[in-house]
This record gives C-alpha cells, structure tokens and sequence, in this order.
C-alpha cells in the first residue's frame, strides 16, 4: 500500500550536523555564519556556562535559593536564540536565561532576580530563573510545563493575524511533549499554520525521567506527522546546526510556509537543577560520551582551526565574566527586598477593596520573625 | 428602546465592541459558523470575517492558551467556553497563567481577556450541561469574575468586561438566555464592573441572588411580601471582586440574610459571602445568615427542579429567617 | 535521507476496504464471517438505526429530553463491538448504544435511561445517552470529550499488570482527537504498551466543525506516528472492514503487540443531537455521496447476493423491534420518577452527614412546583 | 516505638499497604527510581517492582486518567502529583470523573483511589511550588480531604485513605515533611477519616488549623496563653467531610474562633467553616470568627514569609478575638 500522497509520513529522521570532527563543516547545511559572529556566539555561551557554574556556587552558599541552568545545553539555547531576527518573539521554558542575555536582558536585572530582591522586575515574586524581559522580546518564566507552548503559538497567530512579519520561538524539554499544552500548541500551529518554531531540547532526562520512557517513539521530532508541523532534527551540541535547523525554521514561517518543531538533540550535564541529586538515578558514565560532544569545545577547536581564537583568550573571558558578576552579585545581594506594598500590586491593574483591606492590614500588623 | 432578549444583548455587545476595536477577536468551538451552539455569536462571523470570528479544534486548553499568547500580543480575544462544566481543560491555563501573568511579569505582561461561558441548571443538561463553578475562579487570585440576571446587564457588564484591563470569566446564565425581553439601549454603554443592584428594597431580610437564580429569588420575595415579611433583594451582579458596600449596607438594616446560588453548597461563593458579613456586619446581625444552594452532589438530570434552589426553597428560609 | 530505520513512519494510508460495489468481498481483508454473524449483526444494524429513528420522535414529542445517535455510523459501530471478545471491555463515547445493546444491554434498561426514571440503573441523574453497563463490559458515558481514552488505557495496562486476557476498546470521534486526553491516552497507552484498539470514528463533523478544521493531517490514524501506536484506516461504512480492521487490532493488542488506533472513515448522516440544527452550517448535498454509501443498504445487498436475506425480511423486522419499542417506552414512560433519596446517594459509599442534613431538609421540605 | 518523619511515615504506609494488597499501585513522576522528589517513595520501587511503581510521563492527567481506568479494573492506585501546584491538567477528570464515576453510573463503577501531592508554602517555592489548592477539591462534590499535620497521623490517615472506598485527595505538607520526628507504631494502623483531634485544650478561643500552619496556630496559642487567653486548637486532619461535632462542641464552648489557613482568603476552606460554624452555633457566637490566612494574590517568592499566616498574625487574631 503506498502512503499517502498529500502529506508524506517521513521525515528527515537523520540529523542535521554541519560541524565535523575535524573541525571542518558540512556544505549541505553550512548557515555561513561569519567569523566574528562564531566568536561572539562563542563568547556568549562561555558566559552563559560561567554564570551558570557561579550560580551552583552561590546555591551552595545559600547565598540564593534555587538555580536551574543549561550546562551542556549552550549550543541548543543561543544558537537558536542567535537565529532570529530582531523582530522576533522568544517564549521560554526555564533553562533559556543565556538566550535572553544574548537579545539583551542586562545581566544586572538577571541576577536581580535570582536574589529576588526590590529591583527584580518581577519584585521578587518568583522563584529564580523564572524571568520576565519584555524589552528583550522574551516572555514570562512559569513552572508549569508545556503552557508557553500554546501560548507561543496564540502569540505567533496573532502576529499573523495583524500582518506582522514576527516569527515565535518557544522553547521546551523533551517531557513537555507529553504534556496537554504540546498537544494543543502543535495541534492549533498546525491548523492555523502559525509562523512559530517549537524548540524541542531533547537534552535525555525529566528530572530522572529518561527520554526513552517518555514516549514509545523513536524521535520526539516525528511527533510533527500528527499535527502536519514540519519537522526536523539536528545535533543540538553543534552550534552551526542549530543556527541552520532554527534559521530555516524561520525563513520558512516568515514565508508563510508555517510552522516547524526541531528536536536537539542534546544531554542535561548537570541535575535538573540545585535541589536534585542526579546520583540517585543515573551513573556518571552516562556523561562520558556526551562530554566528548561539549558544545563549547567543539567551537573553540573550530575557531582555533579557523585562527580566530587561541586558549590564552578564555583565560581573559573568564576574567571578564568575573568582574561583571561579582559586580551584579554584589549589587543585586546589597538591594532589599521587595516592599510590602509590592507584594499587593500588580494582581489587578488596580487594587481593588480586598486587597486594599489586607495590604492595610499587613502595613500596620507585626513583621514575621524570619523576614525571608 | 430595541427589546432583546440576553442572547441577542450579548450579541449586540460583541458586535459593537468588534466594530470599536478590531483587536477585539472571538474564537471558540462552533462560534463561527454555526454561531455558537446557544446562538450568542451568530452573524458575527458574516461581518467580521473568519480571521476574527474563529472555529477552533475540540479543545478548551488550546483556545485559552493561543488566546493568552494573542493577549501577550496586543489582541482582545473574547474566548467562549462551550459549557463552563467544559472550562476544565482549560483550567491550568487559566489558574497557572491568565490569572498569574500580570503579577508574575511585574506587569510587563497581562492576559487581558474575557472568557465567556453558559453557566447553571434549567435545561435539563444533568452533570455535565449545568454546573456553575464560579467558586473556583473567585478563589483564584487575579481574576474577576461577572454573572449578568438580565439583557439589559448582560450587555453593558460584556462591555465594561471587554474594555477592563483584567481578564474576566463571564458567565451566562443559559436559563435565561432566551427567557424573556427587555429593553436594551441600542448604543454602546458600561455597567460598572463590582457594583451590584438594589432590586427590592425592604427591610427585615436581606436576599442576595444573581444570574438565573435572581427571578427564584424574586418570586420568593414577592410570596414572603404577602406574608408580611419585607424583602431587599440583591443582584450581585459581578461575583468578583464583589460590591462589598451595597451588601454591607443592607445587612445592617435588616439584620438578615438569605444567599441563594445554584453551585453545591460547600465551599460554594455563599460561604464567603456569609464569611464577609461577619467580619463586617457581625454586631449588626439578628440571625444565623442562611444559604439556600444547590446541594452537594453532582447535578442531577431528572431531579433537577429538586436540586436547584428554586423559589420553593428559598421562601421557607426567608420567612424562618426573619421570624428567627 | 533515509527515514529513521526502529520506526517506520509510513502507514497503511489507503483504507481497508472489504465489501465491494458489486457484492463481492477482496480477499485480502475479508474476515472471513459466516453468513449466520452477517444476519446478526445486519439485525443489529437494522435495529440500531430503527430505535435510533424512534427516540428521535419520541424527542420531537417532547416524551424525552435529548437524544444522540448514530444514523449512518452502525457499520463503524457494530462491527467494532462484535470484534471484540466476550471477555473483552468496551469504553464509549456517546453515540454507541448499539454496542451496548449488542453486547447484551436489555433494551428496557436503554430506555429507563432515555426517559431518566426510578428504574434507570443510574437513577435519572445523567442525561439521556448516558448509559452505564457494567455487566455488559461496557463501561460508563461521560460528556467531557475524551475523557474515557485515557481511562480506557488504564483500564487495558491494568489487564495487562494483572495479566489477564482482556482487550479494551474505546470509542472516541475524531474531534476528539485535539482534547487533552487523546494525548494523554495515546502517549500512555504507547510507553505501556497497552492491549488497547483507539477507534476513531471519522465522521466528518465535530458539531458544526468540519473534520479538516480539526486538524492539519490529512488522516487522523496517522496520529498514531506521534505515540509509536499502529495505525490503520479502514472503511467505517463497510462492515466487513471494520470488523477485520478491529480484529486485527484485537489479536494484536492479544498476542502483546500493543494498541492500534483505526481511524474508521464515515458519515454523521444527522444533526450532532437533537438539540443541533446541521443546516446552519451544511448543505444537504454533502449527504448525498454518502447516501449511496449506506452501511446498511451495503449489507443487505450482500446478504440478497448471497441468498440469505430477501427484503421482505426487513417488513417483520421491522415490526419485531415496533413490538419491542412500543412496549420498552410504554414501561419506560409508566415507571415514576426516581425517588429523593436516590439524589443523595452515590457520592460517597455511604452518606456522611453534610448529605444526610440536607438530604433530609429535603425529604421534609416543600416540593417545587415543577417536579421536572 | 520507631522515630519517624513525615516523609518516612508516608513511605512506611505505602510500603505496608502494597505488602497487604497486591492491587495497590503507584504512580508518578519520578516516583519510582527516584523514589519522588520529596524521596517518599524511596525504596518503593525496589520493593515492589518497575509494574508497582511506576514512572510515568510528564502527564498529570495520563496519570489519573489511567488510575481511574485502574480502579475501574480493581486496582488500588496511589497515584502522586508532584507538586499539589501541577494538579490542574488533571482537573478535568479529578473534577468531572474522579469525583462523578460512582454517582453517575448508580454505583456501577468506582474511582476508589488516593492521590497524594505535596501541599503548601514553607520551601521558597513562589507561585508554582507553594499552593493550597484543598478548597477546589472541597467544593467538588465526591471528594474525601484529607491532609495530616504530623508523622503518626499521615501513616495513619493514609493507611485509613487506601482502605477506604472513596476518592481522597491526600495533602502532604511539605514544611512539615521532615521538619520532626515523632513515635509512630511500626504496624498498619488507621486514624480514621473525618476525625479531627483537639491538640490543645482550653476556654476562651477556639483555633481551627491543619497542616503545617497547626506549628503556627500552636506557637500562637502558647503566646495567648501567656497573656492570659486559653486557646482550644483543634487539628482538623481530615478537611472533608470535616468533623463537624468536634468543632462546634468546641465553638459552643468558647463563643470565639479563629480560623488559619495557607490558601487565599477569598473562598477558602475558612469561609466555609465560619459559615457552618453560623449554622450549627450562631447563638453561641461572642465575637465574629476570624480568618487568618493567605493573601489574595498569587504566593509570592521573597516574602513568603510575609503572605503566610505565621504566629505573628495568628496571635493578634487571637488576643483580638479573645477580647472583643
Ligand atoms: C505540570 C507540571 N508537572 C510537573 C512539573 C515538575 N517538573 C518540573 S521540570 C520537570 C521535567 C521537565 O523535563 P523536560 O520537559 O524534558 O525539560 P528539562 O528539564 O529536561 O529541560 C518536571 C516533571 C511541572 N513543573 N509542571
Ligand atoms: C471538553 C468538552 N468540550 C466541548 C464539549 C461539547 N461537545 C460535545 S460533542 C462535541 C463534538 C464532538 O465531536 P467528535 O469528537 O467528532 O464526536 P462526534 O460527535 O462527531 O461523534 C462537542 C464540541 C464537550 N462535550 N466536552
Ligand atoms: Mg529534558
Ligand atoms: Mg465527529
């Protein structure tokens, strides 16, 4: 029996890789990124991996309370953040505070969070990491998974809608493809054929969960064939097939060609996040292979090859990303915290009688012991 | 003055509020074509066209969560639940992030929205075609929440709604949707959001009702009237945040009161009503305030008229309780 | 590039089609059923669609409230449920009373729920269609779309972890396909490997929704690509295909296979209910293709073929099921309304005492003026 | 007698429960070789196998969606949310199925089952990791509440739950997990459900708390006590069906009540009970009941400290309702 003729069932199932062992680069999928943006991208994951190596230090110093990073996911975050346009619209799961650095979120207002303190943007409402940069055009952090999914995908009709050319770009693990809001997210991008990239990290786990169990497919990609959401793969630890999954992503939406979910396929390195212990469930060998893929060591072998980098220049960048996070730290560790009055604000535009009752209450009542 | 009925009101609403603001966009399952299975949207469709007026899939966590990202966008989505008993789906949506965005962004961000939905018993739908949640979304920090009793209400709360920088669940109460005509101005106008109505004064028994339990309530006063008992009957209107001084105000009058709603007893909005009254009008208080609801089961088909708390219910209460 | 080797992402798209235009049966999918079963299951067909028209005016009477059928889907519908076994459990929908009934619902006990009255097994407090037959392994009908396909796949995995011989089959139309659930069901029922059959009934509308605005596929077996569950698309107005399509499904599920989910194409020949008016939103002429596609008038063709049915026949049928209908509904309409205690009961094993007060401030209480 | 923890007093009431019944099963995230987030499945897995214990997707509503499927077969499934915060994908069918299957089909069918989820504020957990969800369960008619405020009680009332015949919604308080150890028989045992117990009692104020706010309410109450207020503190345990006779013995005694809970004010659990407590003992009332609780805005991260009803709201509530 043939298949279908209208809508071909396969997919490119092979993943797209453009950087090879050797330090050179695959024609089919080159993006031709210049050397100065391989540089900068370079640059810019090796601070994204520096801030994320202070953070679990500041974790275990108690000196925050929480922290979820990317470590070994660089090359899936800021490549694909790197790939759209100035234009474009970011909706984040919670491992993306490098993309959001990357389109321009001072790092001042990032740590600001993290401490939770009176100048966080959000006023210290949420947990860390859970950041909100509307100037950076990147949403709203929240727990719940797989919500921004079909949020990304109301905010990508909508630019449809109004004419705009704005592609959306919303990130989320590999367990969020077993969540409503994945279902419901490709489903609508499918129908109204949304101008939205849904980025898939297959980064291997769920917290302890690991991607095999997550779902009987092969691929997460393929997931695409029920929704009519074009789908691709690529080595989510090769910077450049990241940049050229994502950017042909875009050039599709922006054509009005719709939607495409990417899978990259990249590893958790670290735990989940500060409050997991990822011993209790997986063996340090299982990292072993994947510490041979290291996205930012495969850039630097490629620059170096390409005599746009040499080692002693990390040693610089390291020492400049110390100096502006010591800064920030201290800056944001010396802010107070939020006021009373911020914790009544902002449930309406406008505070209505209750919360006007209970704010009075709290102003003139006794303080709690532990402040925070 | 038109007469219309609530269906046509809402309608009305809809459509003059779509012509004002062209981001202004209704999505929902059977909105557009069919104009919705109560007929609320019907037409709007023909004039606003289908990028504005959107059939969507089986799915209510979809049409809430694309209508957050069109609000993140800038739009005014006006999403119609086919049901409230279907607003499930949709629930994490609305409790995790309708209700959080503002405060979570710092207000960079807001899902300014109204949900619309046919809410309440009286049409035979059993479990699943009748019940009215609204205690669920009241206890939801962030949300505001509106149940118009008549036509004339119904429009100017969609309006003033529509136009409220918050997002508001609207419910309808589909008993009345076609119940009866009223005058409705034909222009656009606003009911003020949180400001309920004196629809009876009186002075022994404070009765406070809304949507389609407001003309049990009605009859139930006009019989305890007859049996010398003073009624002031309250149509709240806006369930959230609620016209606190209008209820304040009465219940230190007559020292009475009965709360009657449609949703299971416990836990149900009466319970924070009588709750308010006695921070607030606890010295003023003569009797026990009483609740007359819907019991707690789920809603039954058959029996339905036994579970609702109709007229014959509330009259026993209102006289026991002013003679108490 | 080649297609992922684990994982075929191709699907027999063409449909299973058995019973030919002119009669005849391809071998390749005939299920080979005696003539003996055919007349049974035309029989049930026949008295599917005659009770189906009854209530119908029954509803136009005012004599019931609602009611849901399945005018021109009794292929998809009986057909699935005779290929199921004995043993085996069926979750539905709405509209298969006639699985319930083939599956040895009195038809009596149809009708105490039609009318909602003290004899209803679930005492009048559903709506009408919403049947529950535990003793037929049927299960119980919700309104919430898709609810039952997640729970149909808990109730197969659990067979399965008690490992006894059972396979559940769950109906669900194809708008449901976008609900939370279908999700939610498929994903499990994939990972655990479930002896489960998804049956799609496609048949073209989800209330005033056309079936292509559900989705962006071209076919909604091919969901199944997404959850690693087997696909398969059959003819749902040909009997003969369903039953092989869902056998074949059955002995899969059997052997420790897994779930298949069959998309069975057909045709909602009336309103969604009652309560819906189609020619809001369709014309008349999209029947008519339909029309010629009958799945009863299929069948009996067939059986006159093959000389076991002459249409004299369906004159006494005919008046066997008015026999039996007449008498269903006069009992049915005579039997009182369910008692006040049975509103009580049911919440809870037993009445705590919250159900107890009230409970008996009704008993003592005044009745309404319009008991219903 | 052993020394147990909360979390070790769970572990030990599951472990017991599937030794006892081989149709007892749990579900989760993470819950298997992790052994849950919180570690309360520890060993489980070990014990009892990869078919017993089981590690689902990320799926809350796969997860009770197949449990009632399960229970419809026989089975016993203890399903886990790992955070009572992640609940609302599966709202859907703990609302319209859970809560309805045995009414709706005359009792053919059954949704016998315990979901366990992590409640509360008291980790930094902001919006998404704090919330007290117990007052949407409450007004859905066909759900049992429970929620233990220590290690003997939760073995207990979990092992009491598992046994019993009905949905329960079973809320761990995840400050209290390992905050102490208490003795705790090292055999099954049941503290039966809708069974409060008086921690503490006294004359002039009632306290009504539960959870991880009962170390608030008893803080408090030996600070009242000190200026001369004797406090009754009852520990509800089971929140539905509450125990009604406990609390209104109590009320009738003391004339005053305080009410403290974590979940906003507006329609939490709270107003229902000052509601009941108008029903059953309005004469008996000396001051207006008072609710000391969550604010009515999302939980927010920094000033946990400052939204929960810690003992330095309690006490004022207290000594003002004592002294009104
Ligand atoms: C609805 C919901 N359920 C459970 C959780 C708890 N949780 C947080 S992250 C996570 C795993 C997510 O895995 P994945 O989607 O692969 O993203 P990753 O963490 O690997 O980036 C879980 C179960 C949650 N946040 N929301
Ligand atoms: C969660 C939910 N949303 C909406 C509805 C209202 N509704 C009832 S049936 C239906 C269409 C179902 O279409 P389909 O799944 O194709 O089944 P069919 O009626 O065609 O058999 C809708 C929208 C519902 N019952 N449940
Ligand atoms: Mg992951
Ligand atoms: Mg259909």
């Amino acid at each position: 029996m043939a298949t279908n003729a209208d809508q071909p069932l396969s997919f490119p199932a092979d993943m797209i890789r453009v950087l090879r062992a050797d330090g050179t680069l695959d024609p089919e999928h080159d993006p031709h990124l210049a050397v100065d943006d391989v540089v900068a991208l370079y640059r810019a994951m090796m601070r994204t991996r520096f801030i994320d190596e202070r953070l679990v230090m500041l974790q275990r110093q108690g000196r925050i309370g929480f922290h979820i990073g990317s470590l070994g996911e660089e090359a899936t975050i800021l490549g694909s953040a790197w790939a759209m346009r100035a234009g474009d619209f970011i909706f984040p799961c919670y491992r993306e505070f490098g993309a959001a650095l990357l389109r321009g979120m001072p790092l001042q207002r990032y740590l600001d969070n993290m401490f939770g303190n009176a100048s966080d943007n959000a006023k210290g409402r949420q947990m860390p990491d859970h950041i909100t940069a509307r100037d950076a055009r990147f949403g709203s952090v929240s727990s719940p998974i797989g919500t921004q999914i079909t949020q990304a995908v109301g905010f990508a009709w909508a630019a449809k809608l109004r004419g705009d050319d704005v592609v959306t770009l919303v990130y989320f693990g590999e367990g969020s493809t077993s969540s409503n809001e994945f279902h419901n997210g490709m489903n609508f991008a499918g129908v109204y054929r949304v101008p939205a990239v849904l980025l898939c990290r297959n980064n291997g786990w769920a917290i302890s969960v690991p991607s095999d169990q997550q779902t009987a497919t092969a691929t997460f990609a393929q997931k695409g064939v029920a929704y009519g959401v074009h789908s691709v793969r690529c080595d989510g630890n090769d910077l450049f097939a990241v940049v050229s999954a994502t950017r042909a992503a875009v050039e599709r939406a922006a054509r009005g060609d719709g939607p495409t979910i990417v899978e990259a396929m990249t590893y958790r390195m670290s735990g989940h996040s500060t409050s997991d212990d990822p011993n209790a469930y997986r063996v340090d060998d299982a990292l072993a292979p994947w510490r041979e893929r290291d996205p930012i060591q495969r850039v630097r072998s490629y620059l170096i090859k390409a005599g746009a980098w040499d080692e002693g220049r990390d040693g610089e960048l390291e020492g400049e990303f110390d100096r502006e996070m010591k800064q920030a730290i201290a800056e944001a560790e010396k802010t107070p915290v939020p006021s009373i009055d911020s914790m009544f604000a902002d449930v309406f535009e406008s505070e209505p009688w209750h919360l006007r009752e209970q704010h009075q209450a709290v102003v003139q009542g006794p303080r709690p012991q532990r402040q925070h | 003055m038109p007469r219309m009925n609530m269906v046509q009101a809402i309608n009305d609403a809809l459509r003059l509020e779509m012509r004002r603001d062209s981001k202004v966009i209704v999505l929902g399952e059977d909105v557009g074509k069919l104009g919705g299975v109560f007929r609320v949207t019907q037409g709007l469709q023909q004039e606003f066209g289908e990028d504005r007026v959107i059939d969507t899939p089986l799915s209510e966590g979809g049409i809430i969560g694309t209508a957050v990202g069109m609000a993140m966008y800038g739009m005014v989505p006006v999403p119609e639940i086919q049901f409230s008993d279907f607003i499930f789906p949709a629930f994490d949506q609305i409790v995790s992030e309708v209700a959080k965005l503002r405060y979570r962004s710092g207000g960079e961000f807001t899902s300014k929205m109204v949900i619309r939905t046919p809410v309440g018993g009286g049409i035979r739908g059993g479990h699943y075609h009748s019940q009215s949640p609204e205690a669920l979304f009241i206890h939801t920090a962030g949300l505001k929440v509106v149940c118009p009793s008549n036509a004339r209400d119904a429009k100017g709360l969609l309006i003033a709604s529509i136009r409220d920088p918050d997002p508001v669940l609207f419910f309808e109460p589909k008993r009345v949707y076609r119940a009866a005509k009223g005058e409705v101005p034909s222009e656009a106008y606003e009911v003020p959001l949180s400001s309920a109505a004196v629809v009876r004064t009186g002075t022994d028994v404070t009765v406070i009702a809304w949507g389609a339990m407001l003309y049990e309530a009605i009859e139930a006063s006009s019989q305890a009237e007859a049996q010398g008992v003073s009624v002031e009957l309250i149509d709240l209107r806006t369930l959230w945040p609620v016209d606190i001084d209008t209820i304040v105000t009465s219940v230190k009058k007559t020292g009475r009161v009965v709360i009657v709603h449609e949703a299971p007893k416990t836990c149900g909005f009466g319970a924070e009503l009588v709750a308010l009254i006695n921070e607030k009008a606890f010295w003023h208080l003569e009797a026990p305030p009483v609740r007359v609801t819907g019991f707690d089961t789920p809603f039954p088909y058959t029996l339905e008229n036994e579970y609702l708390p109709l007229a014959h219910r509330i009259l026993p209460a209102v006289l026991e309780t002013a003679r108490c």
